[in-house]
């Protein structure tokens, strides 16, 4: 029996993923006759450092990290979890003057953390769409959620970029303020599994027909968990190419990075 | 006469001595066993280790102005936060020193509260002193403060207790007052040891700068933090040595003004 | 030259030596761990007069000098000193206290990373407290010359500047009178200030205190006996935790002192049996 | 015969050391006037503070059990991670002090491995060994142990160089070895500031835990981190509680400890 | 008793001291920044024989002393010691050299925080090395009765578990005494080892020091005059950076050493002025 290791990449700490995965690997070891196993990690340095070391073999993980994975060690996506609602907006006070997008210009804007699609990337092309230049017509800021509502609460800054999860969470911290999404982008890119460019494409190819045979099963383990509601209502695509990430490539033109581009257009 | 025997090499311990001494050696031999730390492992590890290292070098210089600046901002701010602090850590050490602390019930108060200056996480910190005097370079200044607080409070107390009890006696048997002999005697004698604490603190707080990127006040820590996140390692490598540099010099420093004073 | 700059610290020759006893100790106990090292000590002490405490070593000399400020606490007993229940002070009048008598400390403990000039400042701490006590570069002129003058006392004016630590065994233990000196005490304990100095430098040392004792009071710890004989009006000899020898000084003679330390066994362990208690 | 006015009050500083102390002391006051502190800021953001303190009162205590076994965890890691590193750290500190030092280059670089150690962030040791040993346990103690490197081995090499001289030179006329006067003389010397630096290094690899959840090795610095994402800060304030219990346990050791030494 | 356990340490009483100098300095000066305190400084010192060092406090006799095992690096002048030009050693060669000679501190350097006997024992890390020199508890048993032996010879084999930093001063003087006893010298330098010391443990210590001389060597200082005069074959008196005086003790007399130290000023700043250079 093939033994494969699997890694999530946003989630701290075996327990964690464990308790969060672990209906998931059940029904999966079933489905597919591999054997999983947990490698936890945390954020996406160690993720492809790991990888890279050849102590991980599949990794579920965020678009964005997936361009870094496939820029720095050729991995390949194996299959797409979409996952419904999956978008980033631009969140201000709602007793804040500011009505557009332009009138952010000259103010200060927090991104969650560098590099990441849904706090950092996707608002910043909202930001850009809306006709604001990265770094030139606002000051970036990156600081954690809870910082950053509290900066707001204060107007030390004018806005933040997040995604739906992040936006329910301030909610609920703060139930007597009110927070209005100022712009909105479109669905995300969706987070998906890479493999290593290492492991037996035999393997890939297993680890694919299972998700195509046994989709409805798996998604059904994987939304057991509380904690992987943001799943609930999506579906796995397994007929995914390196092209549909070219727009997150972009995204990290538009941020002024461009170490992992070189590969557009090839 | 004297017994001429020499006496037993080692005093019987009490059993109560002897249950926490063995309590504690097996509590461990446990760590041990459960950690799973294995040579093989790291011995088979080390090949690749090298890929890492060989992306770190060359180191980028490119973007050293950048880094200097953005240095000098950070020990600025390092700066100024240790100053304030070491000035508040003096006082509440000194409440805090076995046999300098004016009262048990201020002294066991004093070290509660360094240790919660120490206990209580920088977010934490950050989170406060945002609330409290908005996001940038002051809060920064004051979460580096308050982290000073716990770790030269401790410190200090400690140098102060271990100093030499002979002098103290000695002014304590001219009538000296307690600030007297703390000022003539304590502090003369644990003077190195201050030294020491503190420059060691200013150098901790450069590198510990991530948390001035916990408030927006910027920093090299945040430069190091991004050059990671983005894989910029040989960027990430010019950082480091230059910190390093940094760190040499305030060592540095710090042996200087010690010889003088051993 | 050295009595001209004496005369501001110490008065002119005294008169007549008939005045109360400035200490009374009575059934002074103190026992470290299991070796009762004091048993039973009593003993007077009259202002205007050196009195001489001998015995063999580790008989408990410097616990019971010490003892007498309460650098040790005694098991129990009594000790009136200057008027004071010294065994019933509190911290602040234990404070006051203690800034009228003068200690001369057998280890000397200077601070030894100050200057000799500093060291000696720090004896006016009994009469004045501040900044201005902690350094001699912050301290008003006037103390600055009177430290000067304590330490021209003891020979010392040309060291001011060197650091305590760098001094010979006999310097340190001069610039320790020299801060007793300034301190302007009331009554002085000295426990060897003759242990490390030259044949001369001991005598004029001597000369120095028996003439600040003839204004004051003195009990003074001495193991040269010709300092002794000589510069002590009344002497007490310590043996197995009590009082072994008590004699006026006038009447004693130097044979008599031997025989004191001349007991059985090899090296003295007075400490252990007491042939007199 | 001697002069006796009193000396002059300070020495004249040499032009050198003068234009370095005007030097320093104007980047001081540069420093605070560019960080932007202000008091009237503060005094105004006090009002805010009670909102976000009032969230964390009271403390949940319904994960408790959780807490605690994830802080077992975490100590049984920082015990394995503290003594590798403080057994490692004393040779290497011995190497590093002025005077211990069997070789002015030897010393020298010891002293640069030990800044090396402390200069290298956290992240870069937590991805070289992932790298060598991979994620887990293993690579957490391994992190902890070379901070502890950094740390201990500065403390211990000044509190040998800080020890009294005279001891060592008995030692040395007897004609000891390096090793001989290390332990006969040194050591014994050193020994409260030793367990003092030492059980404060075991306290902040527990406090500083979050190391562990850079490896993925878990521990209570990851339950931190997770409770302040999710916005739990009841939850957070019964793990500082926690860790707040821990430390003053550790620092009463301490003290037991070194009471008994000094 | 004493003598029994003494046989182990000490010779039987030697005949006759015709022998070669086991130590000659010639020219040897120190200066510690402005101040020369040694100045051109030549002597000779005999196996077998007890040569005596007097002068005023803050002559530099300590400084000649431990700069005669480099302890302080002279600035220039010849040591020659046990037939090894002492300035020329490097670093091993000097280790193995200073563990033939015996050296008591003014201020006894013991480990305060260690037992009284694990000082004793730290003695023998001139021949024995590893940690079983480090700790009494560590230590051969042979090791463990030699050092009680070492501390029966001074009179402290009751205190062999106390520790050092509790000691009286007499005490901590025997400690050292009895370290320097278990290193097994070939040759002894002592500085003031008679300071602290009670007058009859003053005495009884000259004794054993003067016994252990007389199959050794001993260079001593002391500032007791009766023990100089008693206890030595030869003395030297330093003044002024110089040999100030030079004589045979069988020649010698109480008011010439007297006289040696009654020179003007108030307390003698030897140092400063030589009325002999
Ligand atoms: N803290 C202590 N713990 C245990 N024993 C102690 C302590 N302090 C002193 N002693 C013992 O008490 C006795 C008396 O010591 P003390 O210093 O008073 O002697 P002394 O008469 O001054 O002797 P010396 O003439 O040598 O100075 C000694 O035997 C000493 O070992
Ligand atoms: N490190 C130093 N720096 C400056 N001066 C020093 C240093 N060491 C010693 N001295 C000075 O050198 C002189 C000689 O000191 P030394 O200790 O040799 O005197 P000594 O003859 O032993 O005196 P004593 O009889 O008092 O012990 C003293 O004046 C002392 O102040
Ligand atoms: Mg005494
Ligand atoms: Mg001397």
């Amino acid at each position: 029996q093939e033994k494969i290791r699997f890694a999530v990449t946003d989630i701290d700490g075996l327990e964690s993923l464990q308790r969060e995965f672990g209906p998931f690997k059940e029904a999966f070891e079933k489905a597919s006759k591999l054997r999983v196993d947990f490698f936890p990690v945390s954020g996406r340095t160690a993720a492809v450092e790991a990888m890279n070391a050849g102590q991980v073999d599949f990794v579920l993980t965020g678009p964005a990290e997936y361009v870094v994975f496939n820029a720095r060690l050729k991995a390949v996506p194996v299959v797409v979890w979409e996952r419904p609602n999956y978008r980033s907006s631009i969140v201000v006070l709602d007793e804040s003057p500011i009505r557009s997008l332009t009138e952010l210009k000259g103010k200060k804007i927090s991104f969650g953390e560098i590099g990441s699609t849904s706090q950092h990337l996707a608002p910043a092309t909202i930001l850009s769409d809306g006709g604001l230049n990265y770094g030139k017509d606002y000051e970036p800021v990156f600081l954690k959620l809870n910082v950053a509502a509290e900066a707001l609460l204060r107007n030390d800054i004018a806005a933040i970029g997040m995604n739906q999860t992040h936006l329910e969470r301030i909610t609920k911290a703060f139930p007597n303020r009110k927070f209005r999404t100022l712009g909105e982008g479109a669905n995300l890119p969706n987070d998906l599994i890479v493999a290593s460019s290492k492991v037996n494409p035999d393997v890939v190819e297993t680890v694919r027909k299972t998700f195509r045979d046994h989709g409805l099963a798996l998604l059904a383990a994987v939304t057991t968990t509380k904690e992987n509601a943001k799943f609930i209502g999506g579906s796995f695509q397994y007929t995914v190419s390196d092209r549909d990430y070219d727009g997150v490539r972009k995204m990290f033109v538009n941020v002024g990075v461009r170490e992992f581009t070189q590969f557009i257009g090839n | 006469m004297a017994d001429l025997t020499a006496p037993m090499r080692w005093e019987r311990p009490n059993a109560l001595s002897f249950t926490i001494g063995v309590v504690v050696f097996a509590f461990v031999i446990w760590s041990f066993s459960s950690v799973g730390l294995s040579l093989e492992r790291i011995v088979r590890g080390i090949p690749a280790l090298g890929s890492m290292l060989e992306r770190m070098f060359p180191p980028d210089i490119e973007r050293l102005p950048r880094i200097l600046e953005q240095l000098l901002i950070t020990f600025q701010m390092a700066l100024v936060g240790c100053i304030l602090g070491l000035v508040l850590a003096f006082p509440i050490s000194v409440l805090a020193a076995e046999g300098l602390s004016p009262h048990p019930v201020l002294k066991h108060a004093a070290r509660a509260l360094i240790a919660l200056f120490r206990t209580v996480p920088d977010l934490v910190w950050a989170l406060l002193f945002v609330i409290a005097v908005g996001l940038g370079p002051a809060a920064g200044v004051m979460a580096i403060m308050v982290d000073k607080i716990g770790f030269a409070g401790r410190f200090f107390a400690e140098a102060m207790e271990e100093a030499d009890k002979g002098p103290q006696e000695a002014l304590a048997t001219i009538g000296a007052t307690r600030t007297g002999l703390i000022f003539s005697a304590v502090v003369p004698l644990a003077l190195p040891s201050f030294v020491a604490t503190s420059l060691f603190s200013l150098e901790k707080a450069v590198r510990g700068s991530v948390i001035l990127g916990l408030v927006g006040a910027g920093g090299i820590g945040v430069e190091l933090k991004v050059a990671f996140d983005l894989f910029n390692y040989d960027t990430a490598a010019t950082i480091i040595l230059t910190i390093f540099a940094l760190v040499i010099a305030v060592e540095q420093a710090s042996n200087v003004i010690r010889r003088r004073l051993i | 030259m050295v009595s001209s700059t004496l005369a501001r610290i110490l008065p002119p020759e005294p008169e007549a030596p008939p005045a109360p006893p400035v200490l009374a100790v009575s059934s002074l106990a103190k026992t470290f761990g299991e070796r009762a090292v004091l048993r039973d000590v009593s003993l007077v002490a009259y202002r205007g007069e050196v009195t001489a405490l001998i015995g063999a070593n580790g008989t408990g000399k410097s616990t019971l000098l010490r003892a007498l400020v309460r650098l040790v606490e005694p098991d129990s007993g009594r000790v009136m000193m200057l008027g004071q229940d010294v065994r019933t002070l509190d911290r602040a009048a234990l404070k006051a206290f203690r800034s009228r008598v003068g200690f001369v400390f057998q280890k000397h403990n200077l601070v030894g990373r100050l200057s000799v000039l500093t060291n000696v400042v720090h004896g006016v701490q009994a009469r004045m407290s501040g900044p201005r006590s902690w350094h001699h570069a912050l301290a008003p002129a006037a103390i600055r010359e009177e430290a000067m003058a304590c330490l021209a006392a003891v020979g010392l004016a040309d060291r001011a500047l060197q650091r305590a630590d760098s001094l010979s065994g006999g310097q340190s233990q001069r610039v320790a009178i020299a801060r007793m000196l300034m301190q302007r005490p009331e009554f002085v304990l000295a426990d060897e200030p003759d242990a490390s100095l030259d044949p001369r430098a001991g005598r004029e040392l001597m000369e120095l205190l028996y003439r600040l004792a003839h204004d004051k009071g003195l009990v003074m710890i001495s193991h040269r006996m010709e300092h002794t004989l000589r510069f002590s009006d009344r002497i007490i000899g310590l043996a197995g935790g009590i009082v072994a020898l008590a004699l006026e000084t006038r009447h004693a003679h130097a044979d008599q002192l031997k025989a004191f330390f001349d007991r059985p066994a090899g090296f003295s362990h007075a400490e252990d049996e007491s042939p007199y208690g």
